[in-house]
């Protein structure tokens, strides 16, 4: 282990605040492109069963303007 | 009072389905900004020197861009007649319209600009003093921009047009806000351009309205 | 060579494809970037002129590597896409931008950051800072540029040609920067030299490499398979797969949902 | 009751009209009949207060519309060549906006019959750029069963509807002139019987 104690491992040679910030905000980018990602995924495939649902619709609404003329 | 309302809603709801309009301005803003360094010299001292002057060009460039949003859509689609024909006051309905654009497309360029500034390697006063005039300043562009839209929104080429037309207009801003932030770089007091820019934009709130009406009519018959 | 390749022109294979690798880049990067970065950080030893904020160099360096390989990446697949009119290829390259983009900014903010202590300022118009910059506007192009057709199959195209124009300038834009900055060598940045790499500060270096690519192709297997749902919405597969999906998540949810009811 | 009085309109140095008069009672339907660009939709345009004539004038109920534009606007619906619904917004979007700005308040189901009527079931909550120009229309159209107004100015009603949808118009025309409407409308196709009774008023093409 490099430094003596947890707490010159934090203090990190006096550079504390750059290194915590770019690691934070490394990680933050990179969870935020990920989540993104599959909060996306999620949304597609119930789009996917909304857009289904309103074929159904449409087609049950022409049968009906067949069936009423 | 909830029929403008109304609009404002309408218009802020447009905005966010249409992001990529919004964006771009915005990023040439940063890539005129950026052009600057290599094109000039990167020292830190000439930078801050031609700063004011770098940011305030480029927000007038990117503002005419994002002008032209401002009513295209709502003439070619029909929407515009509507507007006049539902009765309400239509210099009320553009003052809306504006204060909606302005908040959709100069609000981000405030929040853009601290970025700007570590670009330019302005000081803290000196972005103090650019934040004021741009705050003073985006509103009395927005609204004398709309009073051009509104000319010119009929015609097809309307663009550059549009950038002739209103940079001349621009040019008193420039020169008040550009010098009111050089006066900061020098620790010197800067509230009688500030004062000016006020003055412009209490005019202009007063007056453009009506005149953005009657350009609309104008372009409508 | 390509035989193997072809099949997965096909999109349902290519959906099938990302499925099976996905599991094994999220292992990948977490793996790797989890040891890189204990290591860089705790075990690595200092830098004799700048002491631990050298330390950010174990993000830095991946990320501004990899930043420029995922625009290269996309460019072969624009290439791919272009030759052979594959149109997974096209949309694994739309599916890579974001995530290049990402990459640059992370390369931009950490070099800053890195850049503070040393030269006092957040910004310094450095060349390698100056490129990462372009490189970032170069990805924010291609982006916009796919955002603004409607017809995706006509946006894949036209980003495809932007990809490859970008990756023809990249070292035009690399050379005139390095050039245009020891030009202005006069004015008052200090160059600061690369850090020496001893061994054992370089291999934490290559592990969180491995660890970022694998983070990459991860999330870019998660939005090609975004993409392909995208544009072969109307397939019947995809319709089977959505309600499948869909399916097994209520289950989930009435299962944790009967479970906190149990207790 | 509308009337024109010695309306002159002109275009691009060709005089479209000159000295037109007219008068339409309440409860008339009048058919604006002429070739292409005779100058029907100016005319049109003239009598909402869109464009103004270059002589002559339009009242309302004896008030001239130019001057006390809200009271006419009020009882007035204009269908134009533009559909006035913004692409990015959803047809149920546009026309609850636009209902609020005429100060019409309607329950959501109120809506979703009326696009039904005009055939647009299922496609609500489409963005109405994915819509075909015809279907939008025929949003567009669907604001006149919404819209409780006396004087109806439609410009070529009938050019996005199918058998049914004229059918359907035509009867809701008489109903409104039934009930002491005024209508003012230009079509391609004659109208038929089910449109009712109503009066012919032909604009000749001048060179």
């Amino acid at each position: 282990m490099q430094f003596d104690s947890f707490a010159a491992f934090i203090n990190m040679g006096g550079y504390a605040f750059y290194v915590w910030l770019s690691f934070g905000v490394t990680f933050v980018a990179m969870g935020i492109i990920a989540i993104q990602s599959f909060i996306k995924h999620q949304n597609l495939l119930k789009q996917v069963v909304v857009e289904q649902e309103r074929k159904a619709r449409i087609k049950r609404a022409r049968k009906q303007q067949q069936a009423s003329t | 009072m909830s029929l403008y309302h109304g609009i404002f809603k309408r218009d802020m709801q447009i905005a966010f389905k249409q992001k990529a309009e919004l964006v771009q301005p915005l990023m040439f803003l940063l890539m005129v900004v950026t052009l600057f360094p290599l094109g000039v010299s990167p020292s830190p001292d000439t930078l801050q020197r031609i700063g004011p002057g770098v940011i305030w060009i480029a927000a007038i460039l990117s503002s005419l861009m994002a002008m032209e949003r401002l009513f295209r859509d709502d003439f070619q689609d029909g929407s515009l007649e509507q507007y006049i024909l539902s009765g309400m006051a239509l210099p009320a309905v553009s003052a809306v319209k504006v204060a909606a654009h302005w908040l959709v497309s100069f609000v981000p360029l405030l929040l853009l600009s601290p970025l700007l500034a570590m670009f330019l390697n302005l000081t803290v006063d000196m972005y103090v003093a650019l934040v004021l005039t741009l705050l003073l300043g985006t509103p009395l562009l927005s609204l004398i921009g709309a009073i051009a839209v509104g000319l010119t929104v009929g015609l097809q080429k309307g663009g550059v047009l549009l950038a002739l037309l209103l940079i001349p207009v621009f040019i008193p801003l420039l020169i008040f806000a550009t010098s009111a932030v050089d006066s900061a770089a020098l620790q010197l007091p800067y509230h009688a351009q500030l004062a000016i820019i006020a003055a412009m934009l209490l005019l202009a709130t007063a007056l453009a309205p009506f005149a953005i009406a009657y350009s609309l009519k104008v372009s409508q018959n | 060579m390509w035989k193997w390749l072809h099949p997965y022109a096909k999109t349902e294979r290519a959906y099938q494809l990302c499925l099976t690798l996905q599991p094994w880049f999220w292992a990948g990067a977490l793996l790797c970037l989890s040891i890189g970065t204990v290591w860089g950080l705790a075990f690595a030893p200092q830098d004799y002129q700048q002491g631990d904020s050298f330390r950010i160099i174990y993000i830095h360096v991946p990320s501004a590597i990899l930043s420029m390989g995922t625009y290269v990446a996309m460019a072969i697949a624009a290439l791919v896409g272009m030759v052979w009119q594959w149109r997974t290829a096209y949309m694994s390259m739309i599916a890579m931008a974001p995530i290049g983009a990402v990459m640059t900014f992370i390369a931009l903010f950490t070099g800053a950051a890195w850049g503070k202590p040393m030269w006092g300022a957040w910004w310094v118009w450095d060349a390698r800072l100056t490129s990462e910059l372009i490189l970032l506007f170069l990805y924010m192009g291609v982006i916009a540029l796919y955002g603004a057709f409607e017809d995706k199959q006509q946006a894949g195209k036209a980003a495809g040609v932007m990809a490859l124009v970008g990756v023809v300038n990249i070292p035009i834009i690399h050379y005139s920067v390095e050039w245009w900055n020891t030009l202005h060598q006069g004015a008052t940045i200090s160059k600061f030299d690369n850090p020496s790499i001893a061994p054992e500060m370089l291999w934490p270096l290559l592990i969180n490499l491995l660890g970022f690519a694998f983070f990459i192709g991860a999330v870019t297997t998660v939005r090609l398979r975004n993409e392909i749902v995208l544009r072969e919405m109307h397939r019947p597969w995809v319709q089977t797969l959505a309600k499948q999906q869909l399916a097994n998540t209520q289950q989930k949810r009435a299962a944790n949902q009967n479970m906190t009811e149990g207790n | 009751m509308l009337e024109a009085c010695g309306l002159t309109c002109s275009k691009r140095d060709r005089t479209l009209f000159e000295g037109l008069s007219l008068v339409i009672n309440a409860g008339e339907l009048l058919y604006l009949r002429g070739p292409n660009g005779a100058g029907k939709t100016s005319l049109l345009r003239i009598l909402t207060a869109l464009n103004e004539p270059e002589l002559g004038t339009v009242l309302y109920n004896g008030i001239d519309i130019s001057k006390d534009k809200s009271g006419y606007y009020q009882a007035l619906f204009y269908l134009g060549h533009k559909s006035g619904t913004n692409g990015s917004l959803s047809a149920l979007d546009n026309l609850s906006f636009w209902l609020a700005q005429h100060k019409v308040s309607v329950d959501v189901n109120a809506l979703y019959d009326v696009l039904e009527k005009v055939g647009l079931v299922g496609l609500e909550d489409v963005p109405v750029r994915y819509l075909s120009a015809g279907q939008q229309r025929r949003v567009a159209l669907s604001r006149l069963w919404l819209k409780p107004a006396k004087v109806w100015i439609l410009d070529e009603p009938f050019t996005a509807l199918d058998v049914k949808g004229i059918h359907m118009l035509e009867s809701s025309m008489k109903d409104h002139v039934a009930k002491g409407g005024l209508i003012v409308t230009t079509s391609h196709q004659p109208l038929s019987e089910t449109a009712g009774k109503h009066r012919v008023f032909d604009l000749e093409y001048r060179f």
